[in-house]
């Protein structure tokens, strides 16, 4: 096998990623020439993926401390402190590129990689949520990709057994080369029992558990090495495949074998599988770890140190076991018909070694692994983005029928309902779901407290493209404000960076920006980030996605009773508007459905206006003070109140009138923060004000519930009088219509 | 024309159902199978003018939608017979 | 009534029923490994939904063969019954314990949705708290619900009343629209000949607290609660 | 011994894959194709010593698990080669 193997040079260390000064950086590491293996560690290891080498230095803006917190950036995930003894554990992961080659199983193994994230922390998942950019739907191709990575979540998630209570699905040409899957999961854990990807103590057995090692997803620089034999198409790196069944029976097993207290650490085979785990897990803790390849157990004869090491195959973890225990982490993964081998020890370090056989393939000290170059290339701001931000978007004709308006839009792609979606996913297995998707939040009770948490993902890339400071700080705010609706104290967040090449000037700038945008707002709101990830490179032949900055947060409900949803629940209620008055056509989804223009300024926003606004909801929910709750999002006021109208079991009619603006879409349909649609019963209308002047925000009543249609009327005009029929047949069908 | 396109997994692709398949068998009392995997069948019947253009025509689809060029293998088979699946089965 | 939760690798709903069975119905309940086959603490066997062994193969088709379903008939012979929800239904199909068979849904894709089910026998152990053409609501959630048989076993079950649930509109009619899965005769549940085993394609432990969204699913327990009799034994049709 | 075992729906039970598959045929040009349907191939490889042994162990295999009997019918084929899917793929 070393006969095979190629010789090491710089042109090879290029064809596997590294640059010239990285391999020259290697070898002064190292203090001689890296054998085969070992640069196949360190390509995999200061890969952007594993090493964060060019957002490193911007992340650390973010928040990550607060009261909540248990865990922080660093680990498999996150972790918030809830009360009552328990922990919520959650994060948001991207499988952009897997899910463009192949949707289903790209998707599918996208679900599957951050199901491991969370248990591996010892939390049982309790949701799922996904984050979902497509291009037009106009184009076949992205009706399959959207069938494909649906399907392949609903495959994934269902036969896992978490239920998928929420996520997003929004549609522009920019993701036509490029869609974007991000999957946030959910556990739940008590606080005293969070396990670490750790190898600390000194001789403790390792063990590889879960399915068997194939050729999949190897970095696909090993296609060059394989051009030396005949056997190159079967060395072929393959697409990744995912089996669920697998990933439960692991979760079973991992939380048994932890609650037996027989794992000292655990950490998921994920990008870069094993040679990721043996590296990352000694580094976190100052030790080494001496690894027998031999005993991996593997799906293909003849795999050779590097692919074995650089393997993605799915459902597959790395334990170290607590000393003494071997023996019941073999008899808990053999009850539930996995593998669990013992392939090495944790040591003194400071070197990773590599056996095959006993020789050593590798041996690399784990610093030097875990240490990658950090990169602060120039950014610039892109150019043109000046006469963006200047074009009025008011010097396009208004529309002729404000009637047809609404109804296009709440039939297009990105606002029309996503049930076509959600309908595939299993939204209550475990029986926690309190709302379902299809309000601004999903609200999930943990059992045996009063308490509930609620969830949401948000990110719209056509405001981050025009502002990308205030792009990342809105889609913070979003997020939180969905959860505030709810009824929900926002806890912490968690963040799925998806840009272009980073290095491109303009890309790194926008990621800069939305980054520090994304701090701001965390700050402002007392949100620490606690988990993400960034996801570069999300561009196909030069032209890259909007940058899409998605924002998943956790909050809190005491009363798990107390929970609001959007939807109108009767006649009579007056409806109030809370938040800021200003709004803007620049950036806003009318503009694109209607004109097909992406261009503008973005509203201002006031973060402290936000927090105030977020806590008045609360505590208007909290208090049982309002019977909906709507955040005002794409499509402006109008899309708002007509989802308030019909997205609930039965449908409600409602007359609403705001101010003199400068036209009527413009108000209408013009988007900016802060602003949440309320309905409040006749008879807590007092407290409700008392509770509103006492909060100190911008709001005021702009109407009433009742009857069977929608009117809208702007300073002093009736604008919009519809059928609540016309606006549901066009909102509850219009995204299959697009993908029939 | 009959053809019938058997499709199946690529090497090194893996291959879940099989795998699964294989390990209940081995709890039924079949531990003698040393293999085994499942791919999908699709017969068809296409209306062409040769047996050759018939062919091309089906590997055609194939190509376009019946297999997944990314995960799978395919071969194409003409078979006989009055109707698709009308042949006698086993029982 | 001391009930038995079933557990086959791949198994989710497990813990919903038992924590419907232990905090709401408060009664006394434990999990069984699907390489038991001792069943002899038992009144009443749940076997849940899931995707057990992945349904790699066909819905339910290896957990149909395994230890603990081998012994059901003994079990319901000597007087016990057996319920099986979603991936148990296809279980019990699969092992011959209930006539028929659940394919892959009409419309080729998963379905979770709340859907209307019109009680068609109310004398079952199962439904003896529901009226005749009572409307129940209960939620769905599964790829391969929709129920086959052949049209003389169709006869044979309509003769018998083996039909126990249809799917039908919020009003009790029984229409395609309402067929969530293209099922034939819109049929969610069938039992038995002996009537001692149930199986349906809805989730009753996901229609158990108000708060999840009603609470017709506790018919089916209360049923089986008020059909225990004094000697342990259940009541008879 | 290797076996191929090619698993159908029974006649007259509604193939609504088949029909779908072939539904999208006609959208994307192959309006020319008959019928068509859609079952599940399993290819398996049993130590037996002799062929006879060997395809009535098959033939156990798929009245235990691998066929539903009430939906489906299967047809046992020897098939020859030296790995299973080895074979020359069209492509
Ligand atoms: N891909 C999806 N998967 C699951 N739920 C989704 C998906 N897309 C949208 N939803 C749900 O549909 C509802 C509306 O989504 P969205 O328009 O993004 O709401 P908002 O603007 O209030 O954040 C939410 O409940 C959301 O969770
Ligand atoms: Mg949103």
């Amino acid at each position: 096998m070393t006969a095979a193997e190629p010789k090491v040079t710089v042109d090879l260390a290029r064809g596997l990623g590294l640059t010239a000064d990285e391999y020259d950086h290697i070898i002064r590491r190292l203090g001689r020439e890296p054998r085969y293996t070992e640069l196949g560690l360190f390509s995999a290891l200061w890969s952007e993926h594993c090493a964060y080498k060019h957002s490193k230095t911007f992340l650390h803006r973010l928040p990550q401390h607060g009261p909540h917190v248990l865990q922080g950036p660093g680990e498999n995930a996150g972790a918030l402190d809830i009360g009552d003894g328990w922990a919520v554990v959650f994060k948001i992961e991207s499988h952009n590129h897997p899910s463009f080659i192949e949707p289903f199983q790209g998707a599918a193994t996208g679900v599957g990689g951050i199901l491991r994230d969370i248990f591996t922390m010892g939390a049982r998942p309790i949701a799922l949520l996904d984050s979902l950019r497509f291009g037009d739907p106009a184009d076949p191709r992205t009706r399959r990709l959207v069938e494909g990575v649906v399907s392949g979540i609903s495959w994934y998630g269902n036969c896992f057994g978490c239920p998928t209570v929420g996520g997003e699905m929004a549609f522009a040409p920019e993701y036509a080369g490029n869609p974007l899957v991000n999957v946030m999961c959910v556990g739940l854990v008590r606080t005293d029992r969070i396990f670490r990807a750790r190898a600390e103590r000194v001789g403790s057995a390792v063990f590889y558990v879960g399915n068997k090692t194939g050729r999949d997803g190897i970095h696909g620089a090993t296609m060059a090495s394989a051009a030396f034999d005949e056997h190159a198409e079967e060395r072929r790196p393959t697409v990744q495949v995912g089996d669920p069944f697998t990933e439960k029976l692991l979760l079973e097993a991992c939380l048994e074998a932890m609650a037996a207290g027989a794992v000292a650490g655990i950490q998921d085979m994920g990008a870069a599988g094993l040679a990721c785990c043996t590296s990352e897990m000694p580094a976190r803790s100052g030790t080494g770890m001496d690894v027998e390849l031999a005993r991996v157990p593997q799906r293909e004869p003849g795999m050779t140190p590097y692919e074995i090491l650089l393997s993605e195959s799915q459902e597959r973890m790395l334990l170290v076991a607590a000393p003494g225990r071997e023996d019941d982490v073999r008899r808990i993964f053999a009850k539930w018909d996995l593998d669990a081998v013992e392939i090495g020890r944790v040591t003194a370090g400071p070197d990773l070694v590599i056996r095959l056989n006993g020789e050593p393939v590798a041996c690399v000290p784990v610093p030097a692994l875990a240490e990658a170059p950090r990169y602060e290339p120039p950014f610039a701001p892109p150019r043109g983005l000046g006469e963006l931000h200047a074009f009025d978007p008011l010097s396009l004709p208004a529309p002729a029928d404000y009637d047809d308006a609404l109804v296009g839009l709440l039939g297009s792609p990105t606002i029309a309902r996503k049930e076509w979606a959600y309908r595939q996913y299993d939204q209550q297995v475990g029986i926690n779901t309190l709302v379902r998707p299809g309000s601004d939040a999903a609200v999930l009770r943990v059992k045996g407290t009063r308490r509930a948490i609620a969830v949401t993902t948000d990110g719209n890339g056509r405001h981050v493209v025009l502002d990308p400071r205030r792009g990342g700080a809105l889609a913070v705010c979003e997020a939180a404000r969905n959860v505030a609706c709810a009824g929900a104290r926002p806890l912490g967040v968690t963040d799925c960076l998806n840009f272009g090449s980073p290095e491109r000037p303009e890309v790194l700038w926008q990621f800069a920006e939305a980054v520090e945008g994304i701090a701001a707002a965390c700050r402002a709101l007392g949100l620490p980030v606690v988990g993400g990830n960034v996801s570069f490179y999300n561009e196909t032949s030069g032209q890259a996605i909007l940058p899409t900055p998605v924002v998943g947060v956790v909050g809190l409900l005491e009363d798990a009773a107390q929970h609001a949803t959007q939807w109108f629940k009767g006649e009579g209620h007056r409806i109030a508007l809370l938040g800021p008055g200003e709004v803007s056509l620049g950036g806003s989804e009318y503009l694109w459905a209607r004109h097909g223009r992406l261009a503008g300024r973005l509203a201002r926003q006031d973060l402290e206006v936000e927090r105030r606004v977020q806590a008045a909801v609360q505590a208007a929910v909290g208090a049982g003070l309002v019977t909906a709750a709507h955040d005002c999002a794409e499509g402006g006021l109008a899309v708002a109140l007509a989802e308030c109208c019909v997205s609930g079991p039965a449908r409600v009619g409602a007359e609403a009138s705001v101010g003199a603006a400068p036209r009527a879409d413009h108000a209408l349909f013009g988007e900016g923060p802060s602003r949440v649609v309320v309905a409040v019963e006749p008879g807590r209308v007092r407290e409700f004000e008392a509770l509103m002047a006492e909060s100190a925000i911008p709001w005021g009543w702009i109407g009433g519930t009742g009857g069977e249609r929608l009117r809208l009327n702007v300073g002093g005009v009736a604008v919009v009088d519809v059928a609540l029929d016309r606006i549901e047949q066009a909102w509850r069908n219009g995204l299959e219509r697009h993908l029939a | 024309m009959r053809f019938r396109v058997l499709v199946r997994l690529k090497r090194g692709i893996l291959d879940v159902q099989g795998a699964a398949v294989q390990r209940s068998l081995a709890g039924l009392g079949f531990g003698d199978v040393r293999e085994l995997r499942i791919g999908k069948l699709v017969e068809v019947d296409v209306d062409e003018a040769t047996p050759a253009a018939a062919r091309a025509r089906v590997d055609e689809m194939c190509r376009r939608l019946l297999a997944n060029p990314i995960l799978e293998d395919y071969t194409i088979e003409e078979i006989e017979g009055e109707r698709l699946a009308a042949r006698e089965p086993v029982r | 009534m001391r009930f038995g939760v079933v557990v086959f690798p791949g198994t989710w709903s497990d813990c919903d029923f038992h924590y419907v069975i232990s905090e709401v119905l408060h009664q006394p309940v434990k999990y069984v490994w699907h390489r038991d086959r001792e069943l002899a603490d038992f009144d009443c066997l749940v076997l849940p939904g899931g995707f057990s062994y992945g349904d790699y193969l066909r819905a339910g088709a290896v957990a149909g063969r395994s230890p603990v379903v081998e012994a059901l008939p003994a079990f319901v012979a000597g007087g016990g019954v057996v319920l099986g929800s979603c991936n148990g239904f296809q279980i019990l199909c699969e092992a011959g314990l209930l006539p028929g068979a659940l394919m892959r849904n009409e419309c080729l894709q998963y379905r979770c949705q709340s859907t209307h089910l019109l009680v068609e026998n109310a004398e079952t152990v199962f439904t003896r708290a529901t009226r005749p053409g009572q409307v129940l609501a209960m939620p769905i959630s599964h790829g391969e619900g929709k129920y086959h048989v052949d049209a003389e076993t169709l006869a044979a079950l309509r003769r018998r009343n083996q039909i126990v649930f249809r799917y039908c509109t919020p009003e009790g009619q029984v229409t395609r629209a309402a067929n969530p899965n293209g099922s034939l005769d819109n049929i969610a549940g069938v039992v038995n000949e002996e009537g001692t085993v149930l199986g349906l394609m809805p989730h009753p432990e996901r229609a158990a607290e108000s708060a999840l969204g009603g609470t017709d699913g506790l018919v089916i327990f209360h049923s089986l609660l008020g059909s225990l009799v004094e000697d342990g034994s259940f009541l008879k049709r």
